[in-house]
């Protein structure tokens, strides 16, 4: 028999014991499945959470929002070229101007429905005003009040206020989430590794023996352990896929529940790589799992 | 094709070898005598790598355990086959699934390996049993499917740990006419045995005398000692 | 010897096994320990939010808004007497009532500081209003919709207007908080018995052939199980307990940060009953798995 | 002491027992000889409790295990002890642990049980391996771990199977002595065995033959069969 030959009748045959192993002790691989699939349910639906709350975070309060207010009766020409300054400015993101018009109509609008102001002796007492929106990034506040210092420099700017409670709020809950993350991460992959590992030793605790007796009968190293291996690499990839599975679902759910009158959040799904890294930490893990429980 | 000189092996502070020195030739059959306690299954142990070498040295079937690499182990095993004392039988498996596991691990195809149980199991009269789990069978049998398994692979050397103790006299009889069939094709025989009457009844082959970790000669052998 | 006497050695002997198999496997009992404390740290944590969220959800949106608008020039003495009645409605919580006076001052304070409206010309042109606030429970709207007829039918009353977005809102999040509280429950509890069945197999492998022994020398059956029951309950309590300690320290860390300027969010501890309840549940299921696992 | 009546027992559907009855008295030493495969380790363990009564009916130290209710094995378990073919010692626990155990169970002092347990450590000759863990023990002590636990509790009968398989002649003979003084105490023994050497050297002891699953007549006993 040529060695080559050997080599890959040995391979098939290293494979087919993992799938063996797998049939062998059913209970045991789908027990250990579906705990792999809860720890990745959970960890994927923390993650989705956190990540969801950061984007919503981010859309709604990443911003400072600076207020600037004319003369009343100013030029309005002379306000619109200043608008457009402002516009131009580094970190300023969106900018509405208001002329005295505009701001009284937007003033009726949040009035009850049939209401009128006496208008023109209301209009001539509104300064025009521009509402500048500042991206805010990280926790320094520092560039926000040297924009704050420019536009009061401004000529005909009369006041500047910046809503600085909503700037906290952003920087609070970025700071909060980042400070959450960090552990909450931890201690998943923790639980998702302890859980494979005892998974894996559970399996092979049965079949020590075994191992012990392929080594005296003359097997190569690596035929004792591919099959653990493969096997608690298959056991893994499908528990994960398990838990991703049903995350999707219950983002499914969700999502069309949250999206929708009157809530309208967006439930983003999990990044396909982030998905594919669960999959792979889960299935190294384990197959690390198996490599080690099978070891002399 | 097995040699030592002044082996010696120590678990903790107890001596269970001491400067043991012999040496059997290809083809031989050897007996390894002593009483309980005496050092032969750690003798066989050291021979069959699965103990390491403290002191001295040992040769078997061509490899040199001083330096054997761990890699090389496995084809050590191949070539030198044991019938442990303690069976070593994986007992949720069947009798054809325990005596074929030699042959699956070397790589031989499948009919192969199914030829060659069937004809080891009806040597053994063992084929009632094949398809049982062997943690239903009797000592006797157990001790059967041990011997099978090392005799399977067709192996240049066997070491048998006290092959006989769980069988009656007529088996153990029949079962020493097999190892002597396997003698007379060549393969060398190390058996470790407490019965004299298999001893008695072998007169081909030598004696080696284990007393509390010393070898004395015993069966009229040639002289032991001396390097491989 | 007398058979009182046996019994009570038999017991302080089962009672030591139970420590015995934990201090002969240190690192196996840690591990579950360890694996039964993310389990219970994580059930714990998704329970806290979850009842947080449901606390401040109905804080602020278990409540409908009504705005009753009176004709303008009317009768404000009239007009005080129907706030007295409204107030007595069955399911009104809090009323508001807001004189044309009033809702000119709470309009101009929500306008920019400093700019103040032509008064007397405003504030006749105003109706007087009330603001009702009316608790929804349940989905049932059919309570708040009599109440807006009923209001609707009051002498001098122009318009009533409901919030409906808000009372939507209300709906939206009661019903999703409810809809993922039970798959998530359930899922946790799954994940913790998991959890603690795979530990105390784990434990019991090694240990079948003692089990078994035992039975073979004479043990009675109590004598047998106990010291698997006592030593599972024993690693899962203090597991649960590690778990449970860890998340209070999260909630006291997370708390100081939440309750403060300016998110003002408060973060109550986990009951003492649920507490209680998740030590006990992960110590019934370990014993019940002990128990289980040293079975005939 | 014990007695069986037309005892059958079938595993799937090989007739390991086939209508087999005896009896032994109180106090009478008796071998179950048989070759491999008989029904000897099957007959042990039926009267033993730990294979259910299929057919028949057997009778052990006052104990019908026909009618014999779960929660009473233990009690009959305390005064029929077994020796195990295959030892069934806790390897990870010394030999004193494993020896103790018997004593343990049943709810003995711990001072007393020290003493019971030094003592039959001294007789087996395994004072030496006390407190080393029975994995590294040879299997020839081994085996004697497993007589001495039989032993230690003092029962009514011993159930012995195949106890010297491992162990030298001279062994196997010193410790038949100990068998002997322990049925000069009035402890009824029942022992298995193929070893024609002891059964020679114990005249004392009647043989019952098992072939095939019949109980045949040997070593000219009393007449075998008969109601309890
Ligand atoms: N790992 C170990 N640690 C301590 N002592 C050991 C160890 N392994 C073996 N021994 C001791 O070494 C001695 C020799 O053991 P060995 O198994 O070689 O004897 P043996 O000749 O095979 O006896 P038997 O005929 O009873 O099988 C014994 O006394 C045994 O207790
Ligand atoms: N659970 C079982 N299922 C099927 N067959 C069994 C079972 N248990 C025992 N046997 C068979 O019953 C027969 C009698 O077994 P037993 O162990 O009683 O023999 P024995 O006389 O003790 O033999 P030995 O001397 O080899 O120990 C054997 O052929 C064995 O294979
Ligand atoms: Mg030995
Ligand atoms: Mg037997």
């Amino acid at each position: 028999m040529p060695r080559r030959g050997r080599g890959v009748i040995l391979l098939r045959r290293a494979l087919a014991r993992a799938f063996l192993q797998i049939g062998g002790a059913p209970g045991l691989h789908l027990m250990a499945a579906l705990a792999l699939a809860l720890a990745c349910f959970l960890a994927g639906g923390l993650g989705l959470f956190l990540a969801n709350l950061e984007g919503n975070l981010l859309e709604k309060h990443g911003h400072a929002q600076f207020r600037i207010y004319w003369k009343p009766g100013a030029d309005m020409a002379e306000v619109r070229r200043q608008w457009e300054t402002i516009r131009a400015m580094p970190g300023v993101d969106e900018l509405t101007g208001l002329t005295p018009e505009e701001s009284l109509e937007s003033l009726r609008s949040t009035m009850d429905e049939g209401y009128d102001f006496p208008r023109p002796a209301v209009a001539t007492t509104l300064p025009p005003k521009a509402l500048a929106s500042f991206a805010v990034r990280g926790t320094d506040t520092s560039p926000a009040r040297e924009l704050l210092e420019r536009l009061k420099a401004l000529p005909g700017v009369e006041r500047v206020r910046i809503a600085p409670a909503q700037l906290d709020v952003a920087q609070a809950l970025r700071s909060l989430s980042a400070a959450a993350l960090g552990p909450l991460a931890g201690a998943l992959a923790l639980a998702v590794a302890l859980v494979a590992y005892l998974a894996a030793r559970l399996c092979l605790e049965g079949r020590r023996a075994e191992v012990e007796l392929m080594r005296l009968v003359g097997a190569k190293e690596w035929f004792v352990r591919l099959p653990w291996v493969v096997s608690a690499a298959l056991t893994s990839v499908a528990g994960s896929l398990m838990g991703l599975a049903a995350l999707a679902a219950l983002r499914l759910v969700l999502a069309g529940r949250l999206y929708g009158p009157p809530l309208w959040i967006k439930l983003a799904p999990m990044p396909l790589e982030e998905t594919a890294a669960i999959v792979a930490l889960a299935a190294c893990m384990s197959a690390l799992g198996g490599l080690l429980a099978a070891r002399r | 094709m097995i040699s030592a000189v002044h082996l010696s092996h120590a678990f903790g502070g107890h001596k269970a070898l001491q400067a043991v020195s012999f040496r059997v030739h290809k083809g031989e059959f050897a007996f390894l005598t002593g009483r309980s306690g005496a050092g032969k299954t750690t003798l066989l142990r050291i021979l069959h790598g699965q103990l390491p070498l403290q002191a001295g040295k040992a040769r078997i079937a061509g490899y040199d355990l001083a330096s054997l690499r761990r890699g090389r182990l496995p084809l050590l095993r191949r070539d030198v086959a044991v019938v442990f004392q303690d069976f070593k039988i994986l007992p949720d498996r069947t009798v054809a699934e325990n005596v074929r596991l030699p042959l699956e691990v070397c790589g031989l195809p499948d009919g192969q390996i199914a030829r060659r149980v069937d004809s080891v199991l009806a040597v053994l009269e063992l084929e009632r049993a094949a398809n049982l789990p062997c943690a239903v069978l009797s000592g006797g049998e157990q001790q059967r499917v041990a011997i099978a398994r090392a005799m399977v692979a067709g192996p240049k050397v066997i070491l048998a740990d006290e092959p006989t103790g769980n069988l009656d006299r007529d088996m153990a009889l029949r079962l020493m006419d097999v190892f002597k069939q396997f003698h007379a094709h060549g393969v060398t025989i190390l058996m470790a045995t407490h019965n004299h009457d298999i001893v008695a009844a072998t007169p081909q082959a030598r004696v080696l005398n284990l007393e509390a970790g010393f070898l004395g000669q015993a069966g009229g052998a040639c002289p032991a000692g001396g390097a491989a």
